[in-house]
């Protein structure tokens, strides 16, 4: 065992932390520690502002291979990044689909001429891209889709409504799963990931309002949209695999570096338990001090995690776990954040409105990106091998 | 021995439940059909039902009626989330009937079973004797206090009443919006103080009526996650017959009925004079507002994705959840408390 | 709403106490809060004629009609006597089996025959049953049942394997669920209750060391054991809902009762406390407030099934609902009971014996008797509604 | 960065579960086959394997081996719940090491590391100062402290050291059936006081070894619950096929993980002597008690009734589980320690 980054490794954590000192200015900083889970549409416009900025100073898909544009950066360096980029207060990424999902399928599944086409654009911080997956019907079943699409005159017609799609107004293109065979025999089956532009007469999107009051998603209605022939990536009716792959290997190692995230929200409930006398109380004390512990082991599992796969970067099965892990922690993270607020908890401070916020946006923590119920599913039948 | 709603209250129940059911929902007041405090509702409930005369003497114009009888009716409004504003009311009744001597009892009790709508400051505010009498000094929150008419103060020197129109006012952002909270402001303004040492068995009603109003919320979440569980669908088959599902529902259950026969239980003990009966509230107080904070969540999960959104009712429950378990002391100050009683000082 | 018992109640109430205080004297007082859960192979010749003793008083069989020897208790009545039954420390019922459940199945479904020939037994307490339900691969699920009975030379001859039977050595009867008709399509079906007796060659009986180190439970060998053609009850291969029936009121009926035992254990707990220093932790009174509440409410919910089901003796929707709550209050009661006893919690200190008994025997309490994943899913198909 | 077990590391996992494999188990011990304290197994453990010289210096005899290394033969411990006695060992051996000067160092460790075994007494007993050195009074109890040629004793006035023979000893009834616990009496006895001021150093180095027998032992159980749900039978199917008992060990292996996690990196950073060494020590400690006592609980409860016989393993690391959870601290006690560097005092 040795828990010492390696002097490559650290040279580049100094790196990421010195680029991130010398442009978190200006209108950056005044968006510092925007934009994340729970207000992912605060201060969009200078969000995308920003993933300009990230690209110029070559900050985007850092993980995909040099040819594409990225740097080629190991497990371990996304890592230092995303834990730099935390600490840092940097504002939440608008192009987190396009650099963790669509573009790792279409490097392992595109044909040269989408590598082209749409790489590039991406790595340039220029084009956004939404995430069509999940749909009214198909939650936890995902598969369970009834977006449907044709091959008609040389493109794709799609008829069918996403939900729980952020930032769709801003993308140019959405990744979207579609039934193209309703004949299947199986529900798996059947299934194209399609690449659909966004700005067009059959795409309407409605915002969603969630129960904190703010939109971080929509839904995405089609209409008889189109998009070329060409626009599919993998083979047409065999999506399914195609998308679940990257969706598995992007999902664990996208929350690997995400704890030092956490670090600054239970620091500042720490402050707001001082701050209220809640501090003194040894039952909040000893939540404190828990949820302390649980804060560091998060990152201790990551980092085994990060030792086990750095070079498969296999993350399947440790993705259900990493997920029900954080999910259960931040959710009685939002408790206590409250329980530190004291008796007047209930009324809004603004020197607490972050702490309600957390409050509220915790319960989809354990919701979205599969239930924690899913995840428990998966991690008995995955990593335990127990019968279905 | 018959611890179940007898007719009239079982009858009570069915009048209060009906009632709600014809008024705004919370969603309506939400979206903007309706508004929180309609002094036209507020006339209906104390006209009509007479609700706020539930608890006051008959010698002072009203019912006479018992802790029951309003627990009845608060559990009918957890379950829609009404407002009206009833809670304030009968936060201010429970103060003026077991604080107020006869005199004020008629006065003030006299006022509220008549219609006036009244609030409580539970905090932030003290008083001073002065030659002219007692005046009050500082801020605070009271619940339902928009519509006030009346102001029943609990400061460190006693208990106050005085016209709410003497105070300054101002609606107080709540992370419940199905329950108006206003800022209550005075700076020395006269005030009566009242005169019986009541406080404890005023606090004792109150903590009741929310946990009554609890388990009403509660089991309407409960009620909505079963219901969804029913007809969503997921995998072939209503995700109401998986295990997973199944279980958080069966512990909700749980949750539920026993914190209802914690809430009747506290109702029944402060009508009898039950020795136990300050316990009793202590136990229904916190045993209801843990379980509806669960049910809550728990409903919220149930629904998943669909129980995030604004549109669905899941979150004025829990919003209601967390707000009402600070007001009159967390749960876990009334085990404090319990356990001193049980255990000495520690 | 009225909470006073009625004032015939409490005359009974006094007759029971002063009845029990004036026979719990001598050998019986020795015994005082002996032979209960996790205690049952203790002192059980004093309890036997213990039995005697109740059953000279006319306290056997309260609930039973006057006709069949009973008393035509209310269920109000026999509430009241187990409350006072456990208030007094009045050692574990030897009697229980035929009380609760062998003699209403009988005085249900048993011939008139049968009525003449077991119930005076149970009445006197000096006929004991057991109960032949359980086997190794029936536990959850009781049907799948192995245990094979064929009539043959006008007996029955039984084969097969019964555990978690309690006073095996001592009773005179076995009321055992054997499957008699192989073929039947539902496993439900084809299972019939029979009678038997156990003092035969073809019976015999191996004690289960439970993790207490005690033995309340036994396995119970059929190798050819007979009984006479007669000693069936209810239908033949129509034993099921005979069995099941009689089952879920008896289980209901008799846990209303317990929650003054309990008040006993939670004392004793609350002293240990004291003793200890343990009661000047913050966080052991959060739990003992706590446990001290849910114990109350125990009896509130126990008041609100009396009231509601007094007359019908329905109990069956109730009983996965008591029994769910009160074996999670009962282990969290056993876990408390170490916490109070601080650092040298492990090591065996006889004035603290049965909190380490109760610490282990309260793991059986969410297992046996349907285990809580059973109750769960009872309540949520039964009390809910849900679907299967 | 590599926080995994390296090749040596591994090599040492596999043969102390090999050479574990081979011993009479807990089983065999509990029903009288092999002895708990066999001074023949233990001149094994101390002359094949070298356990006990883990940790001492090599100017001490030892091999001059870290934590990790010793952490890691203790999951294997714990996995098989073996005694041996290498516990007692251990804890004097960190005592020693932390608190004895060199010259203590070499007479004492080099005593351990040449296959003496020792025990601790952590409380119970003061020493007084005379004309003619230390003296110790009192009485205690000392894990795995029958077979010990070497007693540590841990008093208000420092840490002291003194050959076992010299003290009364008695065995001591104890809920955990496969760990020896003996009673120390000593009524003036002269011991030898260490000089170096490194208790707390000593007692995190004694919590992350707990901490990692506890991960073994957890982990043991789930894998115990895993395997047998996958071959007992219940409504025609797997038991292990049903949500709810996927779920409860899907909780139980993020358990173990995590506690893994914590105890591996305790063990790391004491090696390292790194700033949060202490509370790492702390965390591992809380957590794996609780992993293991909540993982041992789970186990029984997915083994249904076989669970609860005496005839299945099952109690015996609940057991463990619930004596360890009191050893070198509750788990309680260890946030309340963090909860004070995060917040201070009260």
């Amino acid at each position: 065992m040795n828990l010492s980054f390696s002097a490559e490794d650290e040279a580049f954590r100094q790196e990421v932390r010195a680029w991130l000192d010398e442009h978190m200015v200006g209108d950056f900083a005044r968006i510092r520690g925007r934009g994340g889970l729970g207000d992912m549409d605060a201060f969009v416009d200078e969000r995308i502002a920003w993933e300009r900025e990230l690209a110029g100073g070559g900050w985007t898909c850092l993980g995909w291979p040099t040819e594409y544009g990225g740097r080629g950066a190991s497990l371990f360096e996304e890592v230092i990044f995303y834990e730099e980029y935390a600490r840092a207060g940097a504002p939440g990424r608008v192009g987190h689909v396009g650099e963790h999902l669509l573009g790792p399928t279409v490097i392992a599944h595109g044909s040269d001429a989408q590598k082209a086409r749409f790489l590039p654009g991406i790595v340039a911080g220029t084009d956004l891209w939404c995430q069509g997956y999940s749909e009214p019907n198909a939650g936890s079943d995902l598969a369970n889709l009834s977006t449907r699409a044709e091959l008609r005159d040389g493109r794709w017609h799609l008829t069918g409504q996403k939900v729980w799609t952020s930032l769709a107004e801003q993308a140019q293109w959405c990744f979207a799963l579609c039934k193209t065979d309703p004949t299947a025999a199986k529900k798996h089956h059947g299934i194209t990931c399609l690449l659909v532009p966004m700005d067009q007469p059959g795409v309407s999107i409605v915002p969603i309002k969630q129960i904190t009051g703010s939109s971080e998603f929509a839904e995405v209605f089609f209409e008889d949209a189109v998009t070329d022939k060409d626009n599919v990536v993998g083979p047409i009716h065999g999506g399914w695999r195609v998308a679940m792959g990257t969706l598995a290997v992007e999902r664990g190692a996208s929350t690997l570096g995400q704890q030092l995230a956490f670090v600054g929200e239970f620091d500042r409930i720490v402050a707001a338990a001082k701050e209220t006398g809640a501090a003194s109380n040894p039952l909040i004390r000893d939540r404190i001090a828990d949820l302390h512990m649980r804060l560091k082991v998060m990152r201790l599992n990551a980092m085994r995690t990060l030792s086990a796969h750095a070079a498969d970067r296999e993350l399947s099965r440790e993705a259900s776990i990493v997920k029900l892990y954080w999910s259960v922690w931040h959710r009685d993270l939002g408790e206590l954040a409250m329980d530190v607020l004291g008796e007047s908890s209930a009324i809004c401070d603004p020197r607490y409105e972050e702490l309600h916020r957390l409050f509220l946006w915790t319960r989809s923590d354990t919701i979205y990106a599969g239930t924690n119920q899913i995840q428990r599913n998966l991690i008995a039948q995955r990593a335990l091998g127990m019968p279905r | 021995m018959d611890f179940a709603l007898s007719w009239e209250q079982t009858q009570l129940k069915e009048a209060a439940a009906g009632f709600l059911a014809a008024l705004p929902s919370a969603r309506d007041l939400l979206e903007g059909r309706g508004t929180l405090e309609d002094p036209a509702v507020w006339k209906r409930v104390a006209e009509e039902q007479g609700w706020p005369a539930i608890l006051v003497p008959e010698e002072a114009g009203g019912f006479g009626f018992g802790q029951v009888e309003l627990s009845v009716v608060f559990e009918e409004f957890g379950r829609t989330l009404t407002s009206c504003p009833l809670l304030g009311t009968a936060f201010a009744t429970a103060l003026l009937l077991e604080c107020g001597d006869a005199q004020a009892q008629e006065r003030w009790l006299g006022a509220i079973a008549a219609g006036e709508p009244a609030a409580v400051v539970w905090s932030g505010i003290s008083a001073e004797e002065g030659p002219f009498g007692w005046t009050l000094e500082g801020q605070g929150v009271a619940v339902d206090g928009g519509m006030a008419s009346l102001l029943v103060i609990v400061a460190p020197q006693g208990v106050f009443v005085l016209p709410a129109d003497l105070a300054d006012r101002t609606r107080v952002p709540h992370l419940d919006p199905t329950r108006p909270s206003v800022g209550v402001s005075v700076s020395a303004v006269p005030a009566e103080r009242l005169t019986v040492d009541g406080l404890e068995r005023a606090r004792m009603r109150c903590e009741s009526l929310l946990a009554s109003e609890a388990v009403g919320a509660a089991e309407a979440t409960l009620q909505l996650a079963v219901d969804y569980s029913r007809v969503r669908t997921q995998f072939g088959k209503p995700i109401g017959s998986f295990q997973a599902i199944q279980h958080i529902c069966a512990d909700m259950l749980l949750a539920v009925e026993s914190a209802r026969s914690a809430a009747w239980y506290a109702a029944c003990a402060i009508d009898a004079g039950a020795d136990d009966a300050r316990e009793a509230a202590r136990t229904a107080k916190a045993m209801a507002c843990d379980a509806l904070f669960h049910c809550a969540g728990q409903s919220i999960q149930v629904h998943g994705g669909i129980g995030f959104t604004w549109e669905h009712d899941c979150h004025l429950y829990f919003k209601r959840a967390r707000s009402v378990m600070d007001l009159l002391g967390h749960p876990r100050e009334h085990r404090a408390a319990v356990a001193q009683t049980l255990l000495g000082d520690a």
